[in-house]
């Protein structure tokens, strides 16, 4: 609680985000910043990505009833949408839409946190520290995506009924009562390979390390790596999309299918989508 | 009289945040707190072999890596497992019959794992990587074993069992974090540890 | 015990810093403390356990047929999570949410640990030694039982098991092994066997252009999904193909359709036949096709074809259009093609268009010959259920064993199956969880998990060559009181040939054998033991084998479909189409939490059953959402809750299977219903199959209503929100993409 | 020309006082006293009737609080996308109605406006009260009550600060800073009337008094200081009181859901403060003036006035409500403008058209003389309108959480649940009840400045009589005589 340590990190916070060169390796602020390139060409809204979240993550299952209410945890979850001009028939299939934490860059929900629970990791990550989150819930009324879900019951007492509990990933807290959680990007899993790399004098290689929805996925569908990195598979699909982290609006051209969602609210998103295509002739 | 009251009360407050201190907080008998501020001297744990560290570490000499062998290539440092134990042992004639080396041979000898009692017991969402601090300071950096091992274990080789000597609370944590370490033995570059929550907090 | 067998069971047994770790962190401590916790050592593990990393197991994954290679996650001598083996060519690497849940298999809170006992009418806990001399009383060789007296269900199965399991029959001289399964392939099978002369061709999605796919939900629930999954992304990278789904409801591969087409159950024939007129018109056919045929597919104008089939006409040649300028293209029949009374006609007919096309060699072609054929699945059929039933009905049988199925649970209402079963004097069911079946049987017995168990796997499916796909333990056995199947049987083939099989002290070593058996064929040069080893933390063995010969000739020549498969029916006037959900399947993991609450890609319903029904149809009878509904048929009535669908055909009815189990656990229990229970005897008729799609259904409005749960909320579009974009084919550039 | 002494006091009493007839200025000193300790010894039997129904009340929220502390937040029936509900709106109604007591209080002592001296106390008091139960809402909407004190600055062993981006900790801290100082200032207010108190108490509540009343003798030096104070104290309060709300509507206007994301919510949740400050201090006096028999002191003319303050700020409400309106309907915002439908056609519609209706429409009412002044329908509806300026409240949270910018996670179940209501209604309890026990053991009209009030009106009539007496020459052009 020195003031020194509040000031820096102060500067730091008023500064706005992402500034050019911050995700540079030149410039040397950072030698991460993970991101995710997800394509909804070949997304086939399986769920598999869901469940492995599940899994890794250890989501709390909460049953019909509290599904009904809107419990749910599920940090990624699939939504399927109609076409607004559609006939009798969906003729052109549905669209699905696997949404999760975007991890935006000026992310809405850090600012208003009375505790700071939720802030900015140095790799571009939006950090949820459970142990201290008090539960006002102000960043899930702030988040745009609203993939911030709270416990709003005791699960550990519920949701795992022994043996159950064993399958739990010792890697991450089990949330109790009264706190935010969302989507981390597996951050246990991103900080295991960095310590890694670490040790052996190394950046973290590309495709050493996914997110448990990552590795899941039946088509590939999502790839995900360290952007700072320009040889990474996803800052050459981020560049090849002409999608530019610190941009809010894109000019790209109209063949090339990267967005990023709700870029209007300038939350600067980590996740770059990729355009659904449909063969307008079948 | 009130006003130096007032402003010494001031001064409490706003320089307490600066000089890192801590609240007093009750972790032993009195006169046992740490040179360092933190009165966190840990309850004496009652182990079911009462391990002499002394007779490791200081008068033989032993490397705490040795048996400890996850300190360097993982989260824990790992409790030695017992096989390691006999490894030596059972070539050790001269203490074969030294009531706690029996001890030991009725647990391997019955296949047993050792319930010893954690000492240095974080909370359970916290995360510490013995790997990097090793790594960091005694690989990189070559500082003696005992000083590594000893900035938060203390000073384990003049102990027979373990006990812990530092408050291992989070401002703890941090103090060091801020410090600016160097970086090699040769380097005069410098580097301060990591603030992110999520570093430690899982 | 084998002595590599000793070690391997011990190192899983290891505790690393189990115990204390074991509570749920974030709830627990959060003090620190000193001296309160333990920490237990390991005694002896292996070098490579470090206490707090993981180590990753090779496995299969036995939740479905495609039997994909994964690795299991290990921690402390618990199995947490299962991944995807890269070094397995049918999972590639990646698993589905049905693989995931595994792991909840293996914990569920309902499993079954210890042997049952029927008494009375309940079941009640006995000792293993109490339940092998009852098992040895009834059937082994001293109770006289005869070949024909004993009955053995099974699920599909393949591998050393399936091998030990013939072994035993053959033991008992009994013929009787039933290979059931609820959503059999033998339709199917007949169907290719007519068309390509083989089971099973392998089918090419990522060489294919255009992919024009009669009700084959195959990124759901084909053969082997995540393979084709994996094969449907290369498919939509450049140059992009086009898929085109014809089916009555829209499946996860038809909400991935660049176009989809609804059309009335059973007429998908009459559709094939509709286009293959219109490509017939191409003078570049003129001669290829057999004179019997061209003269059948003649009568299919445009017109009669949008009258039988409800699809507008000039759909019809649009599809023949596609057809003919995207080449090569692959023609597939699902399951809502088969379903039917002329199930096999009809997917003859889809085929037919790939043999018009000349699509055999180029996206189809055959798979390799197994060089083991003794390993080769089991294929499971219904017919195999009905002339087991039949059997029971009569008496015959004086002792069953049924292992990995549930008849009583998917055996439609018509047949009597539990009251036949009931007549048997002896029941043993092999199981990891009571579900309806095991409730009915006299002898319970809980065997191990598939993450517990040793065993080989081949799939029905192979992509490329043949794989063999090793299990192995992910981690000790959870319950003392659980055996291993493969031992059981081994046991039991030994009561009765001991002499063969003395060798072999538990079915790992017997495995072990087997697999060193198969060195020499991949031409291995190292030690057994390095094979083994090699093996086991490969997960996978690659085997070469000649590719089977696919027809490119016409064998159909005797196709014939109905004059009308759109009969009308004034009492059911709705098709039913019980369709199946992803990852349930036909049922047998409804008791994983996480498989229920993870929601129908369209639907987005979670933990329950619901009937989909087509706005219009709804509109006209007054239903909205959330109505119960009352869905009858000859056999028996559901009630449901209405989910007002477009992707289903105004005629048609949906109702998910796998729902509606009356045991299996908390979690399956009680939620949804069960539609296999109102099916009408409606059968194919060249394999005597069921025909699932057969009935037809009334719907009446009951007047309640109540929530749907889903994830779903109040809308369903965008609402102007750029969420997800579409972008037309012709002006992406997926070749510049990276 | 007949001006005798006599007629011209007459005349000077129709001229002048009449007008500022709100108070009976002849009112003997000792029976101020006598009257309003006697609100100390011995009330109506309609005070313990509320005190016992307001305890009921609030073990009932107790007890709704407990469930919900053991079970976790899922019993109030707040959901993901629907993440905040009554506890949210409540506690700024609550601090809206906190508003206007000191800030009334402080304003009117200011601007010399001397009516407000027989009901400053009481509103001061509420004030005081309003914000403990505000604050108490801040505790019960927090998952993790236990952990509350992670939003306060202070030395720690963990080394942590709060976020100071948050308005939620402006909140804190402003909302810390405005109930300390209320309470000092209606301390300070009180310290000649708890001298009084002293005076005449016996027993242990004289020696309470005794501490309290911080040796007030009365000496001139005494007055002298103790006016400064209070003035120095009224003119640092006001500005905070608008600072108050101006940083609770940061709560919302700081972030970005629709319809709370609105650049003119700071005087629009001021002016609903005021307004519905107001309204409830209109209550109050009702409900202290029976009970309490105070009939004498808070006269109908005051009530008025009070009446007349209430249309003002239901006017200003008024305007900057459709100013909202306004600019989200023509503005480019379509997230906003859907939710701004949402609220006007969906499942909140009727609490959205009653609370436009209670609030604009309603107060028109208070134009009519015979409303202003009829007891029993001013009652009536200043709990209305404070209802109405509730619903606002809930308006602006509950709709808008339901309808945001993402439409997947639009709600369709969001109806509070019981433990919702019964915290909801548990804290009326809590209020009356510090409120009601309050008014039991302090005075709850400021006995002394009641007697500055009188002095000044007698001084001012005497002064008035000898001018007019001095001379007639006014008395002819003024037509006194008449």
């Amino acid at each position: 609680m020195s003031i020194t340590n509040l000031l820096n990190n102060w500067s730091f916070y008023r500064q706005k985000r992402p500034f050019r060169g911050q995700y540079d390796l030149n410039k040397q602020y950072s030698e991460y910043k993970w991101a995710m390139a997800l394509d909804l060409d070949i997304c086939t809204g399986c769920n598999a990505c869901t469940t492995a979240c599940y899994a890794e993550n250890n989501l709390p299952v909460v049953g019909k009833e509290r599904y009904q209410h809107g419990y749910a945890m599920h940090w990624i979850r699939i939504e399927r949408y109609w076409d607004e001009n559609m006939g009798e028939f969906p003729e052109s299939g549905t669209s699905f839409l696997p949404m999760m934490c975007q991890q935006c860059e000026e992310a809405p929900c850090e600012t208003v946190c009375p505790v700071g629970a939720t802030n900015h990791t140095n790799d571009g990550l939006n950090s949820q520290n459970y142990h201290r989150c008090i539960g006002s819930r102000y960043c899930s009324v702030n988040c745009p995506y609203k993939v911030r879900y709270f416990n709003f019951w005791n699960y550990p007492s519920t949701a795992w009924p022994s043996p159950l509990q064993d399958q739990l990933n010792p890697d991450l807290t089990v949330r109790t009562k009264g706190v935010m959680e969302k989507c981390t990007f597996c951050v246990q899993r991103l900080n295991e390979a960095k310590s890694r790399a670490r040790t052996e004098y190394r950046l973290v290689k590309d495709g050493e390390v996914v997110p448990a929805c990552v590795q899941a996925c039946p088509t590939n569908a999502i790839t995900f790596g360290n952007i700072v990195d320009p040889k990474s598979k996803v800052a050459k699909m981020w560049k090849n999309q002409q999608v530019d982290l610190y941009k809010d609006e894109q000019e790209k051209d109209s063949s090339m299918r990267g967005y990023r969602i709700l870029e209007d609210l300038r939350p600067f998103p980590s996740v770059m989508y990729m355009e659904r295509v449909r063969d307008m002739e079948a | 009289m009130i006003h130096r009251l007032l402003a010494a009360m001031f001064f409490v407050f706003a320089f307490s945040g600066m000089a890192n201190a801590e609240p007093f907080k009750w972790g032993g008998p009195i006169g046992s707190q740490t040179s360092d501020g933190y009165n966190a001297l840990g309850p004496v744990v009652q182990q079911p072999i009462e391990f002499p560290h002394y007779r490791h570490a200081r008068d033989m000499g032993i490397n705490c890596m040795y048996c400890h062998t996850g300190a360097r290539r993982g989260y824990v440092s790992v409790i030695p497992r017992i096989d390691k134990c006999i490894g030596c042992h059972q070539s050790i004639e001269s203490v074969r019959n030294k009531p706690r080396i029996k001890k030991l041979f009725w647990y391997w000898d019955h296949k047993e794992p050792i319930p010893w009692k954690k000492v240095n017991d974080l909370p359970d969402y916290v995360r510490f990587n013995h790997e990097r601090h090793i790594q960091r300071f005694y690989f990189r950096q070559n500082r003696p074993v005992r000083e590594v091992c000893g900035y938060c274990h203390g000073d384990v080789a003049n102990m027979t069992v373990d006990r812990r000597v530092k408050a291992l609370s989070m401002g703890w944590c941090i103090s060091c974090h801020e410090k600016d370490h160097r970086e090699n033995d040769v380097s005069m570059k410098t580097s301060h540890g990591p603030y992110e929550c999520w570093q430690c907090h899982k | 015990m084998s002595e590599s067998g000793i070690n391997r069971r011990d190192f899983l047994k290891v505790l690393g810093l189990g115990g204390s770790s074991l509570a749920l962190t974030g709830c627990g401590n959060t003090d620190i403390r000193s001296g309160d916790e333990v920490i237990m050592p390991n005694v002896q593990p292996e070098d490579f356990v470090v206490p707090g990393l993981s180590v990753y197991y090779a496995s299969t994954c036995r939740q479905c047929g495609s039997a994909c290679g994964v690795m299991g996650r290990v921690r402390e001598g618990r199995v947490l999570k299962m991944e995807g083996n890269p070094a397995s060519r049918i999972s590639g690497g990646k698993i589905c949410g049905l693989g995931q849940a595994a792991v909840q298999v293996q914990y569920n809170p309902d499993r079954l640990t210890q042997p049952m006992m029927k008494v009375g009418s309940s079941l009640q806990p006995i000792s293993w030694d109490k339940a092998m001399a009852l098992l040895d009383e009834k059937t082994g060789p001293k109770s006289g039982i005869k070949g024909e007296e004993f009955g053995f269900l099974t699920g599909a199965m393949s591998g050393h098991l399936n091998v030990l399991t013939q072994n035993y029959m053959e033991s008992l001289d009994s013929r009787n092994h039933y290979v059931y399964e609820a959503l059999s392939p033998a339709i199917s099978l007949a169907a290719n066997r007519r068309v390509y002369g083989v089971d099973q061709p392998r089918l090419h999605f990522d060489k294919a252009k255009l992919i024009v796919s009669f009700g084959a939900d195959f990124l759901g629930t084909g053969a082997s999904p995540v393979h084709f999954a994996a094969e449907y992304a290369k498919f939509r990278k450049a140059p992009r193909g086009t898929l085109v789904q014809i089916e009555p409801k829209m499946t996860m591969t038809g909400g991935n359709a660049d176009r989809w087409i609804a059309i009335i159950p059973g007429t998908e024939g009459v559709f094939a036949l509709g286009i293959a007129n219109q490509l017939l018109k191409h003078s570049e056919f003129t001669g290829t096709v057999p004179a019997d045929i061209v003269d059948l597919v003649s009568k299919y104008d445009a017109d009669t074809v949008s009258r039988i089939t409800g699809v507008r006409s000039e759909l019809v040649g649009h599809v023949a259009s596609l057809l003919w300028e995207k080449t090569p293209s692959l023609v597939i029949s699902g399951a809502s093609v088969e379903g039917h009374a002329h199930g096999v006609q009809n997917a003859v007919a889809v085929q037919l268009l790939n043999q018009i096309l000349g699509n055999v060699g180029k996206t189809i072609d055959g798979q390799a010959q197994s060089p083991f054929p003794q390993l080769s699945p089991a294929a499971g059929s219904f017919s195999a259920l009905k002339a087991m039933n039949e059997k029971m009905g009569a008496d015959e049988f004086k002792a069953v064993f049924i292992h990995g199925a549930n008849p009583v649970f998917t055996a439609p209402s018509f047949m009597g199956f539990r009251d036949n079963l009931r007549k048997v004097p002896f029941k043993v069911a092999f199981v990891n969880a009571l579900d309806e079946t095991a409730e009915e049987c006299d002898l319970v017995l809980p065997i191990f998990t598939a993450v517990e168990e040793f065993g080989s796997n081949v799939a029905w499916y192979q992509p490329e060559g043949v794989e063999i796909t090793i299990q192995q333990p992910l981690m000790n056995q959870l319950y003392p009181d659980t055996r291993s199947m493969g031992d059981i049987m081994l046991n039991l083939v030994k009561a009765r040939k001991a002499d063969e099989y003395k060798a072999w002290p538990d079915f790992f070593s017997y495995l072990k054998t087997a697999i060193i058996n198969i060195k020499p064929v991949v031409k291995y040069t190292d030690t057994d033991e390095h094979f083994w080893y090699d093996t086991l933390s490969n997960g996978v063995i690659h085997v070469d084998g000649a590719p089977q010969q696919v027809s490119a000739k016409f064998a159909a020549t005797d196709l014939r479909l109905p004059a009308s498969a759109n009969a009308q029916d004034p009492v059911y006037p709705f098709y039913l189409v019980p369709s199946e959900r992803h990852y349930f399947r036909d049922g047998r993991h409804a008791n994983c939490g996480w498989l229920q609450e993870s929601p129908d890609p369209m639907t987005t319903i979670v933990w329950d059953s619901w009937a989909e029904i087509h706005p219009k149809t709804a509109a006209s009878m007054g239903i909205k959402e959330g109505d119960w509904l009352e869905i009858a048929s000859q056999n028996g009535m559901l009630k449901v809750k209405a989910y007002v669908f477009p992707g289903i055909h105004p005629d048609a009815i949906s109702i998910p299977l796998g729902q509606g189990h009356e045991s299996l656990g908390r979690y399956a229990k009680g939620v949804g219903v069960n539609p296999f229970r109102i099916l009408n005897p409606v059968f194919e008729k060249d394999t005597g199959e069921l025909a699932l799609y057969g009935t037809r259904v009334s719907v009446r409005k009951t007047g309640n209503s109540e929530i749907v749960v889903k994830d779903e909320g109040p809308v369903n579009t965008q609402m102007g929100r750029k969420l997800v974009v579409t972008l037309p084919a012709d002006v992406a550039q997926l070749s510049k993409e990276i | 020309m007949v001006n005798t002494y006599e007629e011209t006091e007459v005349a000077v009493e129709k001229k002048f006082v009449k007008k500022e007839h709100d108070i009976n200025a002849d009112i003997e000193w000792a029976k101020i006293n006598k009257d309003i300790l006697r609100s100390l010894e011995r009330p109506r039997a309609i005070f313990w009737v509320i005190f016992v129904a307001s305890f009921a009340l609030f073990m009932v929220g107790v007890s709704c609080e407990v469930y919900q502390y053991q079970t976790g937040l899922g019993v109030a029936n707040l959901d993901n996308p629907h993440v905040w509900g009554l506890y949210v709106a409540t506690f700024i109604w609550w601090i809206g109605m906190g508003h206007s007591g000191t800030l009334l209080s402080a304003l009117l002592h200011i601007m010399h406006a001397d009516w407000r001296k027989p009901i400053y106390r009481y509103s001061e008091a509420m004030t005081t009260f309003t914000l403990l139960t505000a604050a108490m809402f801040v505790l019960v909407h927090l998952g993790r009550i236990w952990q509350f004190y992670y939003v306060v600055a202070y030395p720690n062993e963990r080394w942590t600060w709060p976020n100071f981006q948050s308005p939620l900790v402006w909140d804190a801290t402003a909302i810390g800073t405005y109930l300390t100082s209320s309470l000092i200032f209606l301390y300070i207010g009180m310290i000649p009337d708890l001298a009084i108190c002293r005076d005449n108490a016996i027993g242990f509540r004289k020696k309470i008094y005794l501490f309290l009343s911080l040796g007030w003798m009365g000496t001139d030096r005494q007055w002298a200081n103790f006016r400064v104070t209070y003035l120095t104290l009224a003119c640092f309060l006001m500005p905070l009181a608008v600072s108050v709300h101006s940083i609770v509507s940061t709560d919302f206007a700081a972030s970005q859901q629709p319809g709370y994301h609105i650049t003119s919510f700071p005087p629009y949740f001021v002016a609903g403060a005021i307004y519905s400050g107001l309204a409830v201090i209109i209550t109050l006096f009702i409900v202290l003036r029976y009970t309490f028999r105070f009939e004498e002191y808070m006269t109908i003319p005051i009530l008025e006035k009070l009446a007349k303050l209430t249309f003002a700020a239901a006017m200003v409400w008024t305007y900057l409500n459709l100013i909202e309106y306004a600019s989200t309907w023509y503005g480019n915002d379509m997230y906003a403008k859907q939710a701004l439908i949402y609220r006007a056609t969906g499942n909140f519609a009727p609490f959205w058209w009653m609370m436009n209706f209670l609030g604009s429409v309603l107060p028109f009412a208070l134009a009519f003389k015979k409303v202003r002044t009829n007891i029993p329908v001013m009652l009536v509806l200043s709990i209305l309108l404070n209802f109405g300026m509730w619903l606002e409240r809930w308006m602006i949270i509950s709709p808008t959480l339901a309808h945001g910018i993402y439409p997947w996670t639009w709600d369709h179940d969001q109806w509070p649940s019981f433990v919702q209501w019964g915290i909801v209604a548990g804290s009326f309890g809590w209020f009356n009840m510090l409120f009601m026990l309050y008014c039991k053991i302090f005075p709850s009209i400021s006995m002394y400045e009641v007697k500055e009030m009188l002095y000044e009106r007698r001084s001012f009539k005497t002064k008035k009589v000898a001018e007019e007496v001095s001379n007639p020459e006014l008395a002819v052009e003024g037509g006194l005589a008449s």
